[in-house]
Order: C-alpha cells, then sequence, then structure tokens
C-alpha cells in the first residue's frame, strides 16, 4: 500500500537531473525555481498521502519496508535499497519537504539573479533527495548514503561562492569533520553488524531487524562502544563539541542554505539517527550520559559564544549548535519524543529566523550596494531600526525569536521546557541530572538573551546604516515573505501538537499527540527504560515550579537583552572594557579553532611532509638509489677492464673456453 | 690412413696455430685469416669424425660452416673496408673506442 | 567461437601489424587504426561477459601443448573465472579511453607509441588470463617492455631517472618470482605434475616451511606491483613522468596486476603462508592507506597526489585480500574494478590540465571552475568517487573491505584503516579546492578553454560506470561470488592452524566456520545479558 | 709404413708449416697466399677421406671465392707494410694461450673415447653411389630447412656488406 513511497526521494532526484544537466540551457530564473521547488512539494503532496496512510493504520502496524532492489550481497552482508516508513520517518519527511518546499519558493527570490542560479537549485534539490533517502532509509547503510549525501550538498553549497576563498575552505572543513564524524558511524555499523552476526548468527544492518533483537544485546560493554561510534557520527553531522567548529563557518552559503542545511534539515540527523537507534543507546548507561553531557555542554557553550558575535548569520549558527545541543540532551535523558519535539519546533522557528535575516541581508545589502558602500551587509552594528522598513520580516523574525527564547504559548516554550524536564527528572543519570538540567538552563537565559540582543540590534534603536542608503531599505517580495509568514505560523502553533500531559490536563484533557503517535518507534526503548530505571515520582508542583522558572528565565534573559540594547547601550562597552581578555576569547570563539589548528591539522601537515621528504624521499628512495649507487661505484671500479683493444677481448674469450674445458677435462 | 687420431692431431694443430694468430696479429685482416684457419681445423675434425661414424651428417655441418664463413667474409670484410675509410689504417689497434 | 579469449588477447597485434604498414607521418590514419583496434578488442571481449556462466569454472578454456623442453613442459593454458573477467573488461574497456587520452597530446613518434599502447593491450590481456605459471610469467616481463618505452620516451622531464627505476623495481620482485616459479615446478615434478597450469599446484601439499619461502618471493613480485609501502616509491615518479595514456594504464590496469597476483596465485598456492603473512601484510597495508594519504596531502603536483591516492587506496584492497572472507575480498575486487575507473579519471583530468598549462602544480591553478565550468562537475564527480561518496563506486567496494576486515582476525587494522576515509577527504578535497575554487587570478587560466568533445566522450563512459557500480553493483558482484568462494576454499587451512596462527585468542573465530556454528557455544555470552531485567 | 701414410705425413708437414707461415708472415698478401696453400692441403685431407665432394667444395669456396675476397680486399686497401710499425704484439701471451690450447686438445685425444660407427655409410656405397648423391640427398631430405635458411643467411650478408662498405661513418 506504500508502493509510491520511492517517488518522494525520486522527484528531487529528477529535478536535480533537469536542473543539472539542463539548467544551463534553460537560462530562465523562473522555470528553474519553478522545477526545483515543484520537484519537492510534489514529494511533499506524497509524503503528505503517506502520512495519511500511514495514521490510518492501526498503531502497531505503523512501520513498513518497502524494497525496491536488492544493492550488494557479499557473503553475510547484504543491503537493499530500501524504504522505512514509520511515524518517525513519516514526520521527517514532512519537516524535510515541508519546509524544503518554503526554502525552494524563497530561494527563488533570494538567489535572483545570482550566477549559476541553475546550480543553487541542483544542488539544493540534490540535498532534498540525499536527506530524504537519510530519513527513509530502512538499513544503516542507505542511511550513511544519505548521511554523506547531504554532507556533500552541505560542501557544494557552502562552497558556493567558490570564488571565495573563506567558502571553499568552510565547505571542505564542514565536510572533513563530518568525514570525522562518518567515521564514527562506520565503525559503529561494523561492530554491529559484526557484534551480532558473531555472537547470534543475525548478520543485519535493517532497522527493524535490529530492533526485533534488541533484547540480544547486552547493558552496556559493546553497546557502548557502538553507541559511541554512532554518537560521534551525530556529533559530527549535528555540530557538537567536539565536531561543531564547521556550522558557523558553514555560514559562508547562500542564507537559504543556512536555512534548510544547517539549521532545519540536515544538522538534526544526528538526532534522527539516534532516534532511529533509541533501543540500542538506551541499553548503555554511558553512552545516554555522555549524549546529555555533550548536549548540554554544547548548548551552554554555543550559547555564549552566541552573545558576543556581531555578524547576524553567526548568532544564529551559534544558536542552531545551541539548539542542536538541547536535541541532544533530550535524546541523552531518554525523552526521544521530546528531543524530536523540538527538532521539529527548532526547524520551524530556526528556518524563519534563518530566511529573515536573509531577507534583511538581501534588503542591506541592496541598499549598501546602492550607495556603492562596502560595508558588511550582515554585521549587526550597521543595521538598527529596521522594523519601520521591513514590518512583515520584522514580525515573523519577532514571533520565531519569541518562540526560540521559550516564552509560554510558542512552540520553542513546549518542546524546550519538555526536554529541561525530562533532564531534571528522568531515572537515568542520578545527580548528573542537576549538571544537565543547570546547564540547560543556564543556555536558556543566554539563548533568551543573545536572540533579543539579535531582534534589538537588528530592528529596534537607530539605523546605524551608512547615511543615504535607508531609503534604499525596503520589504522584500512576496516570494521571500510567503515562506516567511507561514513558518512563522508554524512556529507560533507548531508546539501545540506536543503539549506536556500537565498542561493538558489543565486546558481539559488535550493529549500529546505526538507522544502517541511516535510512541510505536520508541516503544522498545521505552520499555527498557522501564524495566531497568528505578522512576522517581516527582510532585505536579515541582514540575509547575521549574514550568516557571524556566518562563522566568526566559523573561530575565529578554529585560537582560533589553537593558543592554535598548535601556542603556553603554554597558556592553564598559563591560568589554572591564574584562577584555574574556570578552576577546568569546568573541574569537574561545580560540577552539586556533586550538584545532595547532593540535591535529598542522601536525598532521608537518607529518606528511616528514613522511614525504624524510621517509619516502630520503629513506625508500634513499635505499633504492643508494643501492643504485653502489652498483654504479663498482661498475666505474670494473669498468677499466672494458681496455677498447680487440686483442684483449680475444685473448680473455679463449682464456674464459679454456678454463671451461679444463674444467669438464679434470673434473 | 683411416687412422681418426691423426686427423684430429692435425686439427688441434691447425686450430691453435689460428688461436695464436688470432691472438697475436694486428693486422685485422691478418686475424680474420686466422680464424678462417681455425674454421676450417674444425672443419675436418667434422669429416674426420663424419667418416669413422660412416654418418654424413657432419659434412652437412661442414657445409653449413662454409656457407657461414663466406657470409662472414662478405659482411667482415665489407668491415674493413668501412673501416679502413674512416681512420686509414686496418689495425685492431686503432679500432679502441668501445671501451669505458 | 571457442577460442574468443585467444582472438580478444591477440586483436591488438593484428592491429600492430595493420599499423606497421602505415607510413610514419600519417598521424590520423595511425591514431584511427589504434583506436579501432582497441574499440574491436573491447567489442569481441563482449561475448565473453554475456557468455559468461555464474560458476566457479574457468571458462572459456584453450589448453593446448606449446613448449615442450626437456624436463619443462608449458601449455598454451587460458581460462577465465570470476576473478579475472571484470579485469579483463576493464582492461579492454580503458584502452579506447587511453589512446583517445593521447589523441592529441602525442605529436611525436605517433606509430611507435600506438604501436606500444597496442603490444601493451595484448600483454595485459594475456597475464589475466593466462592459467599457466610459466604463460603467465611471460605475459608479466612482457607488460614492462612497452610501458618502459612509453615513460621512457614519450614522458616528462625527469623521465629516464622513472624508467629506469620504475623497470629495476618491477624486475627485481619478478625475478624472485621467476625463481620460486620454477622451485615450484620442481616440487610439482616430484608427485608427477609434468606442467605448469595453475590447477595443478592447487593440490600440491608443500611443507609450511618452504610455503613461507615461496610465498615470499611470490608476494615481493605482486608488492611492488600493487605497490604496496614500503616499496612503492616507484609508482609516484613513474605516474608523474609517464604521459596521459601511461598513467590511465598504470593506474587502472597494470596496479591491478599485482592484487591480482595475490589472489590468484600467492594465495591459493600457499594457504599457510599466506595465513602466517597475514598480520604482515595487513600492517604494510594499513601503513601504506594512512602513510600515503599523509604524504599526499603535502603533495604540491596533482599528478603526485593523485599517485599517492592510489597507494592508498591498493592498500584497501589488499587488506580486504588479506580478510580472507567474501565480503573483504569482493570488495577488494569490486575496489580494483573501482580504482581504475576513478584513479584513471583522475590521471585523465589531470591530463587535460596539464595538456592546456604543461603544468601540474597545485600553485599555478585555482578558480578553475569559473573558466572551465563542465570540467569542474567531471572533476567534483571523479574526486568524490575517489573518496568513496555513497552512491559513487568507490564506496562500495571500500565499505565491504571495511566490513569484512571487521569480521575477520584484522579487526584493528581495519579500525585504523576506516580512518583512511578521513584523509582521503582532507587531500582530495583540498586539493580540488586549490584547483578549482578560488579566484581566477592567473592570467594564464583565465584563457583556458573548456574540455572539448572528444574529452567529454572520453570521460562519459566512465563517469556512467562510476554511478552504474555505485548505485547497482550486485550484478558485477554475482558474477565473481562463486569464484570467490572457491579461492577462500582453496586459502582455509586447518582449523588447528587456524585457532594458532590466524587468529588472536580473543576472537571467537574467523570466518572460517558459517555462523550457524557459532550461536550455540556463545550463548552464555547471550544470557547475562538477557537476566539483566529479573536482577534489577 | 705404406704409401699413403707417407703421403699423409707429406700432406700434415704442408699444412702445417703454411699455416705457421699465415701467422707469421708480415705481409698479409703473403698470410693469404699460404692460407689458400692450408685449403688445398685440407682438401687433400678430404679426398684422402673419402669425401671428394667436400674437397671440390672447399677448393671451390674457400680456395676459389672467400679467398679471393680477401686477396681482392687486401689489394683494394692496399696496405702498405710499415718496417717501423710493430705487425704483432703479445706474442707471449697468445702463444702461451695457444698452446694450452694445444695440450688442452691433446687431453682430448688422449682421454676420450670414439664411438663405434652409427651409420651406414661405408667406402664401397660412396664409391657405389657417388658422393654428391649422397650428400644431396641428404642434404635436400633432412636438411632441407636449414638448407633454405641458409639462402636467407646469404641474402642478409649481401644486403649488410653492401650497406655497410657503402656509407661512411661520420
Amino acid at each position: 500500500m506504500f508502493d509510491n513511497v520511492w517517488l518522494i526521494p525520486l522527484f528531487p532526484l529528477i529535478g536535480f537531473l533537469i536542473n543539472g544537466l539542463l539548467g544551463k540551457k534553460i537560462k530562465n530564473e523562473t522555470i528553474i525555481g519553478s522545477i526545483g521547488a515543484l520537484a519537492v512539494f510534489s514529494s511533499f503532496i506524497v509524503s503528505v498521502l503517506t502520512f495519511i496512510k500511514l495514521i490510518g493504520l492501526p498503531s502497531a502496524e505503523r512501520s513498513v519496508n518497502i524494497k525496491i532492489f536488492t544493492w550488494m550481497t557479499a557473503g553475510t552482508f547484504n543491503a537493499d535499497i530500501a524504504f522505512l516508513i514509520d511515524p518517525l520517518s513519516c514526520l521527517m519527511l514532512l519537516v524535510v519537504t515541508g519546509i524544503g518546499t518554503l526554502i525552494h519558493i524563497y530561494s527563488i527570490g533570494y538567489m535572483h539573479g545570482e550566477e549559476g542560479f541553475y546550480r543553487f537549485f541542483a544542488y539544493l534539490n540534490l540535498f532534498v533527495f540525499s536527506m530524504l533517502l537519510l530519513v527513509t532509509g530502512n538499513n544503516l547503510l542507505l542511511m550513511f548514503v544519505g548521511w554523506e549525501g547531504v554532507g556533500l550538498c552541505s560542501y557544494l553549497l557552502i562552497g558556493y561562492y567558490f570564488h571565495k576563498k573563506s567558502a571553499g575552505d568552510a565547505g571542505k572543513k564542514a565536510f572533513v569533520m563530518n568525514r570525522v564524524g562518518d567515521f564514527g558511524f562506520l565503525l559503529g555499523t561494523f561492530t554491529l553488524f559484526w557484534w551480532l552476526g558473531q555472537n547470534h548468527g543475525i548478520w543485519t544492518i535493517q532497522f527493524t531487524e535490529l530492533a526485533k533483537n534488541a533484547n540480544l544485546f547486552p547493558t552496556g560493554g559493546v553497546v557502548t562502544v557502538i553507541t559511541l561510534c554512532f554518537f560521534l557520527g551525530a556529533t559530527g553531522k549535528s555540530a557538537q563539541i567536539p565536531l561543531y567548529t564547521w556550522l558557523p563557518d558553514a555560514m559562508e552559503g547562500p542564507t537559504p542554505v543556512s536555512a534548510l542545511i544547517h539549521a532545519a534539515t540536515m544538522v538534526t540527523a544526528g538526532v534522527y539517527m539516534i532516534g532511529r537507534m533509541s533501543f540500542l543507546f538506551i541499553r548503555s548507561p554511558e553512552t545516554m550520559m555522555t549524549v546529555a553531557v555533550v548536549g548540554a555542554c554544547t548548548a551552554f557553550f554555543a550559547a555564549t559564544i552566541g552573545t558576543a558575535q556581531n555578524d547576524i548569520k553567526r548568532v544564529l549558527a551559534y544558536s542552531t549548535v545551541s539548539q542542536l545541543g538541547y536535541m541532544f540532551i533530550g535524546m541523552g535523558v531518554g525523552a526521544f519524543t521530546a528531543g524530536i519535539f523540538h527538532l521539529m519546533t527548532h526547524a520551524f522557528f530556526k528556518a524563519c529566523l534563518f530566511l529573515g535575516s536573509g531577507a534583511v541581508i538581501h534588503s542591506m545589502h541592496g541598499a549598501l550596494h546602492h550607495i556603492h558602500s562596502h560595508d558588511d551587509a550582515q554585521d549587526m552594528r550597521n543595521m538598527g531600526g529596521l522594523k519601520k522598513y521591513m514590518p512583515l520580516t520584522y514580525a515573523t523574525f519577532l514571533i520565531s525569536t519569541i518562540a526560540i527564547a521559550g516564552v509560554p504559548g510558542f512552540s520553542g516554550f513546549f518542546s524546550k521546557d519538555e526536554i529541561l524536564w525530562q533532564a531534571f527528572s528522568n531515572p537515568l543519570h542520578g545527580s548528573v541530572n542537576m549538571l544537565i538540567w543547570g546547564l540547560g538552563a543556564a543556555a536558556a537565559l543566554l539563548t533568551a538573551f543573545y536572540m533579543f540582543r539579535l531582534v534589538f540590534m537588528t530592528f529596534h534603536g537607530t539605523c546605524r546604516i551608512k547615511a543615504g542608503a535607508e531609503k534604499h531599505l525596503h520589504e522584500s517580495p512576496m516570494v521571500i515573505v510567503f515562506p516567511l509568514l507561514v513558518l512563522a505560523f508554524l512556529a507560533l502553533v507548531g508546539g501545540y501538537i506536543g503539549i506536556p500531559k500537565l498542561l493538558g490536563d489543565v486546558f481539559g484533557g488535550i493529549p500529546n499527540y505526538l507522544e502517541h503517535y511516535l510512541e510505536p518507534v520508541f516503544a522498545n526503548a521505552n520499555e527498557y527504560m522501564a524495566a531497568h530505571a528505578h522512576h522517581a515520582e516527582h510532585s505536579h508542583s515541582l514540575e509547575w515550579g521549574l514550568m516557571g522558572l524556566s518562563v522566568v528565565i526566559a523573561f530575565v534573559g529578554i529585560a537582560i537583552a533589553y537593558t543592554l540594547y535598548m535601556a542603556s547601550p553603554e554597558i556592553p562597552k564598559k563591560f568589554t572594557s572591564a574584562f577584555p581578555a574574556l570578552h576577546r576569547a568569546v568573541f574569537n570563539k574561545w580560540y577552539i579553532d586556533e586550538l584545532y589548528d595547532f593540535m591535529i591539522v598542522n601536525p598532521c601537515k608537518s607529518l606528511g611532509r616528514f613522511l614525504w621528504k624524510g621517509f619516502d624521499v630520503l629513506v625508500v628512495d634513499g635505499i633504492v638509489n643508494g643501492v643504485a649507487h653502489v652498483v654504479m661505484a663498482f661498475g666505474g671500479v670494473i669498468r677499466y677492464m672494458q681496455t677498447g683493444q680487440i686483442y684483449n677481448y680475444a685473448w680473455s674469450m679463449t682464456f674464459g673456453v679454456v678454463v671451461i674445458i679444463g674444467y669438464y677435462l679434470f673434473k | 690412413m683411416d687412422n681418426l687420431n691423426n686427423y684430429l692431431i692435425v686439427s688441434a694443430v691447425l686450430f691453435s696455430i689460428g688461436t695464436i694468430g688470432v691472438l697475436t696479429r694486428k693486422n685485422a685482416i691478418v686475424m680474420f685469416m686466422c680464424i678462417e684457419l681455425m674454421l676450417n681445423a674444425v672443419n675436418l675434425t667434422f669429416v674426420a669424425f663424419s667418416r669413422h661414424l660412416g654418418n654424413l651428417d657432419g659434412q652437412i655441418f661442414v657445409f653449413f660452416i662454409m656457407t657461414v664463413a663466406a657470409a662472414e667474409a662478405a659482411v667482415g670484410l665489407a668491415m674493413f673496408i668501412a673501416f679502413f675509410n674512416n681512420r686509414e689504417s686496418i689495425d685492431i689497434d686503432d679500432a679502441n673506442l668501445m671501451k669505458w | 567461437m571457442s577460442n574468443i579469449l585467444s582472438v580478444m588477447t591477440f586483436l591488438p597485434i593484428v592491429g600492430v601489424l595493420l599499423l606497421l604498414f602505415i607510413p610514419k607521418g600519417s598521424n590520423g590514419a595511425l591514431r584511427s587504426v589504434a583506436l579501432v583496434t582497441t574499440v574491436v578488442t573491447f567489442i569481441a571481449s563482449l561475448p565473453i561477459l554475456t557468455g559468461y556462466q555464474t560458476n566457479a569454472e574457468y571458462q572459456f578454456v584453450e589448453n593446448v601443448p606449446w613448449i615442450a623442453a626437456g624436463p619443462f613442459a608449458m601449455r598454451y593454458n587460458i581460462g577465465i573465472d570470476g576473478i579475472s573477467l571484470w579485469l579483463v573488461i576493464l582492461t579492454t574497456f580503458i584502452m579506447p579511453i587511453a589512446v583517445l587520452s593521447t589523441w592529441t597530446a602525442v605529436e611525436d613518434k605517433v606509430k611507435e607509441y600506438m604501436i606500444c599502447l597496442l603490444i601493451l593491450e595484448t600483454a595485459m590481456l594475456g597475464a589475466f588470463i593466462s592459467l599457466d605459471l610459466f604463460l603467465f610469467y611471460i605475459f608479466w616481463e612482457l607488460m614492462l617492455i612497452p610501458m618502459y618505452f612509453m615513460i621512457g620516451i614519450w614522458g616528462g622531464k625527469n623521465r629516464l631517472y622513472a624508467t629506469v627505476k620504475f623497470f629495476i623495481y618491477t624486475l627485481v620482485g619478478s625475478l624472485l618470482m621467476l625463481v620460486a616459479l620454477i622451485y615450484l615446478y620442481f616440487l610439482g615434478t616430484k608427485t608427477g605434475i609434468t606442467d605448469f597450469s595453475l590447477v595443478h599446484f592447487f593440490d600440491l601439499k608443500i611443507d609450511p616451511a618452504t610455503q613461507t619461502w615461496l610465498f615470499a618471493a611470490f608476494a615481493l613480485a605482486f608488492a611492488v606491483k600493487v605497490p604496496m609501502f614500503p616499496v612503492h616509491t616507484w609508482l609516484p615518479d613513474a605516474h608523474t613522468e609517464a604521459p596521459t595514456a601511461g598513467s590511465v594504464i598504470l593506474a587502472a590496469i597494470m596496479l591491478k596486476m599485482g592484487t591480482y597476483g595475490f589472489i590468484r596465485f600467492a594465495m591459493p598456492l600457499f594457504p599457510e603462508a599466506t595465513h602466517q603473512f597475514t598480520p604482515l601484510i595487513a600492517t604494510l597495508a594499513v601503513i601504506g592507506i594512512i602513510y600515503a594519504a599523509l604524504v599526499a596531502m603535502v603533495q604540491e603536483d596533482v599528478k603526485k597526489l593523485v599517485a599517492y591516492s592510489s597507494v592508498a587506496h591498493l592498500g584497501f584492497v589488499m587488506l580486504g585480500l588479506f580478510a580472507l572472507n567474501e565480503q573483504g575480498i569482493t570488495g577488494a575486487l569490486l575496489q580494483n574494478l573501482n580504482h581504475g575507473i576513478s584513479t584513471g579519471a583522475l590521471f585523465l583530468i589531470v591530463g587535460f590540465i596539464y595538456e592546456r598549462r604543461h603544468t601540474r602544480l597545485i600553485t599555478d591553478f585555482g578558480g578553475l571552475s569559473k573558466q572551465m565550468p563542465i570540467f569542474a562537475v567531471i572533476f567534483m564527480i571523479v574526486t568524490l568517487s575517489s573518496v568513496a561518496l555513497p552512491g559513487t563506486n568507490g564506496f562500495v567496494g571500500e565499505f565491504l573491505i571495511l566490513v569484512g576486515g571487521f569480521e575477520s582476525s584484522l579487526r584493528w587494522w581495519t579500525i585504523v584503516a576506516s580512518s583512511g576515509v578521513i584523509f582521503a577527504a582532507v587531500y582530495m578535497l583540498w586539493m580540488f579546492q586549490r584547483v578549482m575554487f578560488g579566484e581566477l587570478d592567473n592570467p594564464k587560466n583565465q584563457a583556458l578553454l573548456d574540455l572539448n568533445a572528444r574529452e567529454i566522450a572520453i570521460m562519459v563512459p566512465l563517469l556512467v560506470m562510476i554511478f552504474v557500480l555505485g548505485v547497482y553493483p550486485n550484478p558485477f558482484i554475482e558474477k565473481m561470488t562463486p569464484s570467490i568462494k572457491k579461492v577462500i576454499a582453496h586459502t582455509r587451512i586447518e582449523p588447528v592452524t587456524t585457532a594458532k596462527v590466524a587468529v588472536p585468542a580473543v576472537a571467537p573465530a574467523t570466518e572460517a566456520a558459517p555462523p550457524a556454528d557459532h550461536a550455540a557455544p556463545v550463548q552464555p555470552v547471550t544470557e547475562p545479558a538477557a537476566e539483566k531485567p529479573a536482577a534489577h | 709404413m705404406d704409401i699413403s701414410s707417407v703421403f699423409f705425413a707429406l700432406v700434415t708437414v704442408v699444412a702445417i708449416v703454411s699455416a705457421l707461415m699465415v701467422v707469421t708472415c708480415k705481409n698479409p698478401i703473403n698470410s693469404a697466399l699460404s692460407l689458400v696453400l692450408t685449403f688445398f692441403c685440407l682438401a687433400t685431407y678430404y679426398a684422402m677421406l673419402n669425401a671428394p665432394f667436400m674437397a671440390a667444395v672447399q677448393i671451390i669456396v674457400y680456395a676459389g671465392a672467400i679467398m679471393v675476397l680477401i686477396v681482392f680486399t687486401i689489394m683494394l686497401l692496399n696496405i702498405r707494410v710499415d718496417a717501423n710499425k710493430k705487425s704483432s704484439h703479445q706474442v707471449a701471451l697468445g702463444s702461451v694461450m695457444g698452446i694450452i690450447t694445444l695440450l688442452l686438445a691433446g687431453l682430448f685425444l688422449t682421454r676420450g673415447k670414439v664411438m663405434q660407427p652409427v651409420g651406414g655409410i661405408t667406402t664401397d656405397m660412396i664409391n657405389k653411389l657417388g658422393h654428391t648423391e649422397l650428400i644431396g640427398k641428404v642434404m635436400f631430405t633432412d636438411f632441407l630447412l636449414p638448407f633454405e635458411v641458409t639462402s636467407i643467411l646469404l641474402l642478409v650478408a649481401i644486403v649488410g656488406a653492401v650497406i655497410l662498405a657503402k656509407r661512411k661513418l661520420s
């Protein structure tokens, strides 16, 4: 009944092929853009149909494998091109194709007039294709195909302005860091495949098969190894410590790319993967704790950096890293639904924020271009007071900011609060819970602060753009604003599908739709958790209290931002001059990039150079050439036996014959 | 008269004389003639054995050796002429380029 | 046509005879004849592909007496199986591309050049189809000669050094192999074997000490050709100096001769020694992977970089072979093909820009994407195939190799080798970025022309194969499987020895026993896990 | 001592003396003429060995063709015998080697054992059928291929000789 599922990735692939092969000939931007957007939109339609079919099934049967063809078989190893449709993948399908469609539409406006317009849409379609493979693949290998595929598209799109060195560098950095993660993913796959096959004769990498046999896995031990490997993969793709540094640099790409790939979809692949493998992760307490702690640290750490950045997209990038940290907290504390929930809401509001910032940059760029100024169009210090020029953008941006800050009633509140509550109350990590929750809460405060700092600096206050440019500022065309409106709407209401039970009860028993919907996916993990962990009872009043605290934190953050950037803007400057070292460190992202360069990149290069010049050329070739030289030297000595006098040759020849014959005679 | 040994002794002596000639003379043409002498010594052995064994194969061999000698003479003498054209000499001492 | 293999193998020689009758100056005719010959050879090889039955037997066998000299009896014994099938096809597939690739680059001594290429093709095909050790050796050596001339006459500045190095390296290896081969033959005569047929030697029970020496001799010959660390240094020089077609053939086909030699001869002939040498060879392979990657990273010459990447890729192949299980060997053989296609394509690409700019230094380029968009796309795809991106051919092979390695006794080696995927991305992408991205600031690059129709025509088949092998490799794998199983059966040794030699005590067992056997004894391991819930 | 032995001894003396003269004569022409004499002696031996055809060929090819060629060359090059220039060198070393060779040959003769006759060719047969016919039969049956190949050798030699003698080396 899901026979048409293969159409979902097929449409973007067709779009990619058309735009990639013929785009240069088509030339007409509208046609190219429409093809791109239509391809993704068609996928969206099929996804919706699939979703409707899926929820028409009883919840126990909501997991369907659709095999297309056998990919490779060698010995015990078998991998198919096959899709898995279950609630989780279906949700991801909707998010990817839905937001993907909006961003494609947005891009038609945003990329207008860019060189290589067709190339952009081809890559974007290819990205959607890969992402769809990632979320629908029914085995680890196919997921890995998507996993690497999105990495590739990310590389291509970050390096879209390839003539800029920084863009090329950023693309390469993203790809290589992702590769480090992929290394972990591969090792995890191998270990999983080998261990299960070797010990239980089940040679499989298919998710449903693995989940079925989840009980064969022990607690900890090999599972910790496997899951840590997978988690390394997730940190690469989802920009967590220690592999997060590529994401801020990835902002070199066009803004729609940042919205689609580096906020809404690709970077959440790690979260999705952990959700997909939840039955395995839950069996390793060590890994769960690692995931949660890394998530919490990343959430906090990235948030601190976010407070000091002036580039509008960089702030959003660090915010993304930080929010991804939240999702990992959710995963790490066993609140898989909450993690996925945050993934979804984050996709809405962060996509909206990025697209909004894109609209701002677009407008700024146009205005600055008009007056031939070379000011940075992305620097917030050049903005301010934009709300009167771009009211719609401002409105959508504000809604999303409120959502991310965690103000009640907006989507971010529900998902973030759920994660924080679970971090506090989960039965897995004992006293470490306090650390996780503490970091999470602190990050929430910082988030509210830097996001509103962003809003205030960009849209409020006096207009700091170079004089004469402000009259060129204008609201963006409809093709850009429309996606913003849709996303803002989703950011506003998206949270209501996952209202916590506590609140739902208050409002007349609204169920947590999302939790029910995702239940079959995480059933195995939840059962295991129920059986193994001591569920401490927490009172409703505590939960209410923490929820209240979250709200307070959000407002405090907003208030601080208001005080510092609206009421008395001189304070930040004073602060900066009071603690110059601290500010410098934060502004320079704690010098992590430099540290990596110093510790890994440079040693590798010097080692390579040493091995080449030292070992290859000196030792190996030295030996080879040395042998040659010895032979030559020897020959140099004995060549004087070649006198050039024929009688010498004749004599020695006769002598040789005599000796040989003599030998046989006297033998 | 059918004494094989006599012929072989003569052949050995002729061969040795030829060898000495090749090793001691400087004139390339004389050396060449000494080589012919050595070949003839061998030919004599062939014929003598052929006669003794009652088999004609040895004589056929001699026939081929003569052919080769003829070819050799043609090419060798041509080389001497070429050499002489270049060096105005037929001394093998002057052909000393094939050295280190 | 029962003698289709012979026909295919010696068709290039017919081409050579035709070339002899074409006057020296008429380059167009010379090139056309060479091209037509290689294309016809390719077409002639297709019936082999279609007529191939998927089983473990040698097929299209021709076995007639050839040389009988005293105690030596060499037979003209040829045939193919799943292991050589794809290599043969790869050879006939690459050759027209190689001929086309130097269509304009070689202007000097075209006749001799084309004759070299065609003789080389016969030699390579002959080596792949020989089932007689002596015949193999002759073709093996015959390969060297045209390649020697190709590098030495049509090569770059430092070509003499490179050719001599290449020649001597290879020759030293093959001489040892010749000695081992003769020794093997005399061992055979003791048990009544009267010829050099490979199949006869499989049943020979050689004592392990002798095997060690024989294997070492064979292995050195093949290791030089592969090339494995540390006897790889001829490769960068030879590649750098060779003309494009030479590099392509060298990378795409001749290096495969080494790995092919291992799986066809060294491993099944000397099973005990194979197991004994596995740790050593795996270590060298892994060192090769990491080492070559690090060295490739700092290269300034594009061609040298690609050459070093070859060393790394072939390291993977060797690791896969010595995993000694089906996944590993399948992956290795597949990677053989993949490397042939991807690296062949990379050398073609380097050839294209070299032909335009007459430099290969990375620093001389930059920003070429702007000027040469089609080239950029093709280069990108090939680069990605080389870094084994899923969906391209490189991934399938590399993945199977790693899976196989992980399942075998070489687990730790495989883990280290896996990190090679990171390095591969670093050096390839960095090179790509420096050549293609950035500002187009060098004035000499601003007038570059994009690929012409001929060059695109060369690349298209390779690109198609990159995706076909990446997306649907199963038909390729299926044809190999029975032969691979047979090789594994040959390399399998008595279980007692397995435990002693091949497997560290920790690992439960290698692939030697089918998985079903394991379920029972390992049961205790599972039980504690299953009991845990109760304990809580 | 019968007459044939005396004759053999006589021929042998002539052969060896003329051979020595080949080696020792200063003037190449003298050497060449001595060599012709040696060839005649050898032809005599062949005749004594019941091989008249070989004797004839010896005279025709060697004495007739090859020696004429050599003498012709000597005349053509017109080499003057330079009295000051030594015509030989390394006489001691060369002679020692020659003597050693002779000794070795002597050892062969004393130590070697001669096979018994294996073929069916007897003096009677040769007398009855004729030596030429016997040789011809063997030559054109068993040795046909080498015989034909020889013709190619001669052709190549002719071409080579022409090219070598014609070209002036730079």
